[in-house]
């Protein structure tokens, strides 16, 4: 049967449209859809890897041939890259879903909680599908709009403020590229990528799109929270009940921003080297100055939330080597290996950073409170959300056993066999860092034991909550099996091929 | 909610005929003259919103009517996916296929299956539109005052 | 060149608007300055001198159309505006009736 | 045409301006009224009639939302004294507009010039437009059947604009923790 990627979108946008109208009927009905909805994606995912992959599935919506080789439809792209994300976006989604439905019990209009969470999931999922960089626009603000939302989902003081700044800053954000598609269409006159990267390639580069790139750099960077534009994140993270907050640091980050920059960067625009040295800086400067920004924290979730922004330097990092070692066309092996540290480590952060998060929440569940200051000797009284936050703590700190090891070696080899000498010292002290900072949390969360003065507001952990945190931390474990040849060859390799020859990107779809 | 004055109640009932018969005509003909299902819907809700602001009503039947947006609107999407996956039912394995006839231009029964997609664009831009007026009113009646 | 330069500067004083003020309501209104600049740039794009307005009539004998695509763009994001601002003002009275007031000075309970 | 066209932008910029810094919140939103109402004049000019239909409706529901939220609560703006740093920023803030107004200058000279937009996606919209989607209006064939997804998507973040709106907007948000 040939495989249809409209079902990624279709399906979670019916989830949320019949929520509403059964949910308001049948009781319950709205935990049982979207989990059924989840699972359903991830094994859809997964069928993908099964079934193996020869050339990008390209969907021409509508039915509408190519004419005399312009393409008038939307094209919905399904090659190695985006079957990674995808791939990416459902398992963290699944497993906040069966978290939420313990999680979510506290608060009122669960309905609404629930189809917000499946149009996140449909806008993301139609981001990354999405050949046309209009549709792109969309189905971002889908994905935006919903999580704008949820941020502000229990009202009180500090999230509707945090929401309201994350609106702000994400609305910029949207406009300025809006903007840039404008310009894009201006100079191509056309808005399918692949017939964008065929026109710019026989295009010298000319002020108007070194314009347009570094339009599209500061909006797609405000929705990654790169450095310079990183003031919304710790608010909006640490803000979002917290099944959410691992949604948005785990995924709406990557599937939004990173892929985003890394589609149109690689295959689209033709790569100079002002803007790969552009984003190897700024990835340098979100993993220093997040890691430093993250020491002082006491509230859990803000240190976990700049956590995430110095993690998504390493994963920028990678993939800016990458571009850097393309343009100058130097071994491809170096190229292919740093983008496969970067891609690696987008996965591993997705799976630990969601899980460190998914922990706060069961602490606060529980406790009540996220102060580290508060908190001591949980450890005899939550034995589960003890061993898997100390399992991903050691993940997210490059301990061997766990996949973050992994990922940051292949990152930090790149960049030593690429003469990035200075990068390499910066990544391994980051590293220490980072160890430090989650060493800090897990002695004054779990084993301070004299002055544990914190007392347990809620009896018992949900079977939900527990399920998907005790998944996590296996699914940590596992991951780090993706280093060797064999895994490696079926997961990562066809994404990093997509990313490598860039130029085949346009022959592959046009051509098709 | 109270309403307004008598006289603005009277000039709301002469105009919001119109103002729907006006909002139908543009979503209907909207495959002919400019308008469509966006901007037809959002005269519909205009005409919506002008009733409750004049008439006003209590708090208990304007959330009732909330729900009934709220489930209008999501009514509406439905048919609308719908409408884009019967082509893969028919066989076409096309998402999004214009399958009726298409008939002759300047006809009313002309552009296949755009007029319907405008009725239900129409319908639920117009229940959106009100449910986000009515989420404001109720909020204003209920939490503010 | 002109027409195009200025719609710029509307989009500049759209941020000008949102960055510097400090009454929520006015970062709205700065807000949907700066949707409302994007839209005229996608119109302006398509305009075509002397082309006729995009719907057919029979007695036309090879017509020249303004193009459709960006109009199509705008009025999809025309609505996207809307839903933004609907958003935007929501959270702006709850946040009215928490804090009080509309001031962004005094909206900033978040630390660090 | 163009020059028509820069005299209305300039007065949509002066009525920016003035929206931006009114004293009073509701002469703040009649004014970004003015900006919003003469955008629907610059797109009948700009021969899209659609445009001004949509855009007319939206800015005035945009308006009486607005009105309401202002109504329900304070209509003075924050006081802003005319002291010395005031005067600063708003030198600052012309040199950047400036600076940046000459780069896009510069930077559009190559492109086409506002008038002749040659067409490459969208000339097969216009000649195959009528005969396969059948629809006399072009914008709405493009919108519903060539890119018809699009509007799946434009259709879709309206629900989940009102699903967002009612979700912040509930009175209890949560309910009485049990414990």
């Amino acid at each position: 049967m040939e495989l249809i990627p409209a079902l990624y979108i279709i399906i979670p946008l019916l989830g949320a449209f019949l929520i509403p109208i059964i949910g308001h009927f049948v009781k319950g009905f709205q935990k049982t859809i979207s989990v059924i909805i989840t699972l359903f994606l991830v094994f859809y995912s997964v069928w993908f890897y099964i079934v193996g992959y020869e050339a990008p599935a390209v969907t021409k919506v509508g039915g509408w041939e190519a004419v005399n080789g312009v393409p008038i439809a939307i094209y919905l792209i399904y090659d190695g890259l985006s079957a990674f994300i995808i791939l990416t976006v459902n398992l963290i989604a699944f497993l906040s879903t069966v978290y939420a439905m313990g999680y979510i019990k506290r608060f009122t209009a669960e309905n609404n909680f629930y189809a917000l969470l499946c149009l996140m999931i449909a806008g993301m999922n139609g981001v990354v599908l999405s050949g046309d960089i209009f549709n792109m626009y969309v189905f971002l603000e889908i994905a935006v709009i919903a999580s704008y939302a949820l941020v502000a989902f229990g009202t009180e003081k500090r999230e509707l403020e945090a929401s309201f700044k994350y609106q702000v800053l994400g609305g910029i954000a949207s406009l300025l590229i809006l903007f840039a598609v404008g310009l894009l269409y201006w100079q191509t006159q056309t808005l399918n990528l692949a017939d964008i990267s065929a026109i710019l390639q026989y295009q010298d580069q000319s002020p108007a799109l070194i314009f347009t790139e570094v339009l599209l750099i500061v909006g797609f960077g405000l929705k990654e929270a790169m450095i310079p534009f990183h003031a919304w994140l710790p608010d909006a993270h640490s803000s979002a009940p917290s099944p959410i907050s691992a949604m948005l640091s785990g995924v709406l980050i990557k599937a939004v921003g990173v892929y985003a920059l890394i589609r149109l960067f690689f295959n689209i625009f033709t790569i100079t080297y002002e803007v790969s040295l552009l984003i190897v800086v700024l990835g340098t400067l979100s993993m220093v100055i997040g890691v430093l920004l993250a020491i002082s924290q006491w509230d859990l979730k803000r240190l976990l939330a700049y956590h995430s922004i110095s993690q998504m330097g390493y994963v920028v990092i990678g993939v800016g080597i990458g571009m850097m070692i393309i343009f100058e066309d130097g071994n491809r092996t170096v190229a292919a290996l740093s983008i496969a540290g970067g891609l690696f480590h987008l996965i591993n952060h997705a799976v630990f950073k969601g899980l460190l998060f998914l922990d706060a929440g069961a602490i606060e569940y529980m406790s009540g409170t996220r102060n580290l200051k508060e908190l001591g000797g949980l450890s005899q009284k939550m034995p589960v959300t003890s061993s898997t936050s100390l399992g991903a703590s050691l993940a997210i700190s490059g301990i061997p056993p766990f996949n973050g090891f992994f990922s940051k070696l292949l990152i930090i080899i790149a960049a030593v066999r690429a003469e990035f000498y200075l990068l390499a010292a910066l990544a391994v002290f980051v590293n220490f860092v980072t160890l430090g900072s989650f060493m800090k949390f897990i002695r004054y969360a779990f084993f301070n034991m004299k002055e544990s003065k914190v007392s347990l507001k809620a009896k018992k952990l949900p079977f939900s909550m527990k399920f998907s945190m005790i998944t996590m931390v296996i699914l940590c474990v596992l991951m780090s099996l993706m280093v060797f040849p064999f895994f490696r060859d079926i997961l990562l390799n066809p994404a990093v091929d997509v990313l490598i020859n860039t130029g085949e990107y346009a022959t592959k779809i046009i051509g098709s | 909610m109270n309403g307004m004055t008598q006289i603005v109640k009277k000039v709301t009932q002469l105009m919001s005929g119109l103002i729907f018969m006006y909002g139908l005509y543009i979503i209907t003909h909207g495959h002919l003259t400019p308008g469509g299902g966006f901007a037809g819907g959002a005269i519909v809700a205009g005409g919506f919103i002008l009733l409750i602001l004049a008439y006003g009503s209590k708090v208990l039947n304007l959330r009732k009517e909330e729900t009934q947006t709220s489930i209008t609107e999501s009514v509406a999407l439905l048919v609308i996916v719908m409408l884009a996956l019967a082509g893969l039912f028919l066989g076409t394995y096309v998402f999004f296929n214009n399958y009726l006839p298409q008939g002759e231009i300047g006809q009313l029964i002309s552009a296949g299956v755009i007029p319907i997609y405008n009725i239900f664009i129409g319908m639920e831009v117009a229940a959106a539109l009100l449910t986000i007026f009515l989420g404001l009113v109720i909020y204003k009646e209920e939490v503010a005052s | 060149m002109t027409v195009y330069v200025m719609c710029f500067i509307l989009f500049l004083v759209g941020l000008y608007g949102v960055l510097t003020r400090r009454n929520l309501i006015k970062i709205v209104i700065g807000f949907s300055i700066m949707e409302f600049s994007c839209f005229l740039f996608l119109a302006m794009i398509g305009y075509i001198e002397n082309g006729l307005a995009p719907i057919l009539k029979e007695e036309m004998e090879n017509p020249v159309y303004v193009d459709p695509l960006p109009q199509a763009m705008v009025l999809t994001a025309i609505v996207i505006g809307l839903a933004t601002t609907a958003m935007l003002l929501a959270i702006a009275i709850r946040i009215y009736k928490k804090y009080g007031t509309f001031d962004i000075r005094k909206v900033n309970e978040l630390k660090g | 045409m163009e020059t028509l066209l820069s005299i209305l932008i300039g007065f949509m910029i002066i009525g920016a301006l003035y929206a931006l810094h009114a004293k009073d919140l509701l002469s703040a939103l009649i004014a970004q009224g003015i900006v919003g109402y003469g955008l629907v004049i610059a797109f009948l000019n700009l021969r899209a009639p659609d445009l001004a239909i949509v855009q007319i409706v939206v800015e005035t529901i945009t308006l009486i939302v607005m009105v309401a939220v202002v109504l329900n609560s304070s209509r003075e703006e924050v006081k802003e004294s005319w002291n010395r740093n005031k005067i600063l920023n708003i030198v600052t803030s012309l040199v950047i507009v400036g600076f940046m107004a000459y780069i896009f200058a510069f930077m559009i000279q190559p492109l086409q010039p506002f008038g002749d937009h040659t067409m490459r996606m969208s000339q097969y919209y216009t000649q195959m437009g009528a005969e396969s989607t059948g629809a006399a209006n072009l914008v709405t064939g493009v919108l519903f059947d060539f890119r018809g997804y699009d509007t799946l998507g434009e259709a879709t973040i309206l629900f989940t604009a009102a699903l967002g709106v009612v979700t912040i907007l509930r009175a209890k948000p949560k309910k009485e923790t049990e414990s």
